[in-house]
């Protein structure tokens, strides 16, 4: 979903910077800061192969609107944008991306730290590891890992 | 009767093997009383039972919340986006 | 210049975001983040047409890689780059990109911050406003509003 | 004989009109006698000539610096890229 300021999206194809980057550039803005969520392939001695990703699709959705409305309160955003992958996402590729443009950076990086941050408390999204040893693992299933949790 | 379709995702869908849990009950129920009698069905669901935060109709809740007939229920684990 | 791990360049044409995406986009990190500084077209009342940058271009390179330097040294840097244009550059176009990709998003933030931020101290380059109206003025010649400058 | 030559840049090259000041010198001079010097040559040096940091041969330099023949001054107003 798009409008003038704001672009929230649950996305099964590939994302493309370029295009949010097209979005979010605006000539009331100076300051853009994009957060780009990519699968890593090594975590210690663990070699992760893909990421796939569940999703409850319109709550998600009514999240990531709810988090965008909230970035707008308490700062300058002239635009704003969350999108997100689901199903398979092949290592070094993204699987978010969250973007800001305010008139001065400050602004933008704050608003779009908060972004992620919300993202990955109040968002219904689900990430499973697939190992290269072909093993699979949803991560950090009870929280234990995650900041405490508020409905 | 009153009718709930119950939602789960990630570990709880694989664990249950299904993404969909229809419940009829004969009464009205809170979240904690239907969060309590799916612990009681499912031994995978008692097992996150701490962690499970309830989402209705696609928004956040309290358990205390009072259920209605056709409501959405889903059981959210702790989510890992991003 | 551009190696495995750094690319700094200061540019005459416009800057790409998809490139900067190319570049940093790599199994290794799990966060990456970019600044992009875009021409505003309004500060209060002031309408601003386009921008132009003076810099001394040796010096610059060699104060981004400084600053690249320094963010390796206190960050887990992947990979991390400074682009920024010369020239003229009209509202809404990039002047600067900068990126950076770590492991964890918290150090992609952190990082890049810190290179946009000392930038703006450090590097020798030169900003100046072309308004609507045909003036044109130096952007705070003197440093009244920036912080303190130290050699 | 001493020669350098001294980069201007933005508003001090606007104002001295040129980019570049070439200057020979009798004996060795530092940092901040160079400044004092171009301060009483040129008006707009002297007005800028609290905020100027000198860099030589391209880094930073405190004004304390004993310039040598040949070196490559330049008088860095306070930037702003970005």
């Amino acid at each position: 979903m798009k409008n003038q300021s704001l672009w929230w999206e649950i996305c099964e194809e590939s994302l493309s910077v370029e295009s949010v980057s097209k979005y979010l550039f605006d000539s009331r803005a100076g300051g853009v800061d994009i957060f780009v969520g990519i699968t890593r392939e090594w975590t210690h001695d663990k070699h992760t192969k893909m990421l796939s990703y569940d999703c409850y699709v319109p709550m998600a959705l009514k999240e990531m609107k709810a988090l965008l409305d909230d970035a707008v309160e308490r700062w300058p955003v002239v635009k704003a944008c969350i999108l997100h992958r689901t199903g398979l996402v092949p290592s070094a590729h993204p699987s978010v991306i969250i973007g800001v443009a305010t008139p001065h950076r400050k602004d933008a990086f704050e608003a779009c730290r908060f972004l992620i941050d919300q993202l990955k408390i109040r968002v219904p999204i689900w990430k499973k590891e697939t190992y290269a040893d072909g093993s699979e693992e949803w991560v950090d299933p009870t929280g234990k890992h995650s900041p405490p949790l508020q409905p | 009767m009153i009718t709930f379709k119950i939602l789960l995702f990630s570990i709880l869908k694989e664990k249950v093997g299904q993404d969909t849990i229809e419940l009829k009950v004969a009464s009205s129920l809170t979240g904690e009383q239907l969060l309590d009698k799916l612990s009681s069905d499912y031994d995978s669901i008692h097992s996150f039972r701490s962690v499970i935060r309830l989402a209705v109709n696609e928004s956040y809740v309290h358990e205390s919340i009072e259920l209605t007939n056709g409501d959405e229920v889903a059981l959210i684990t702790p989510v890992s986006g991003g």
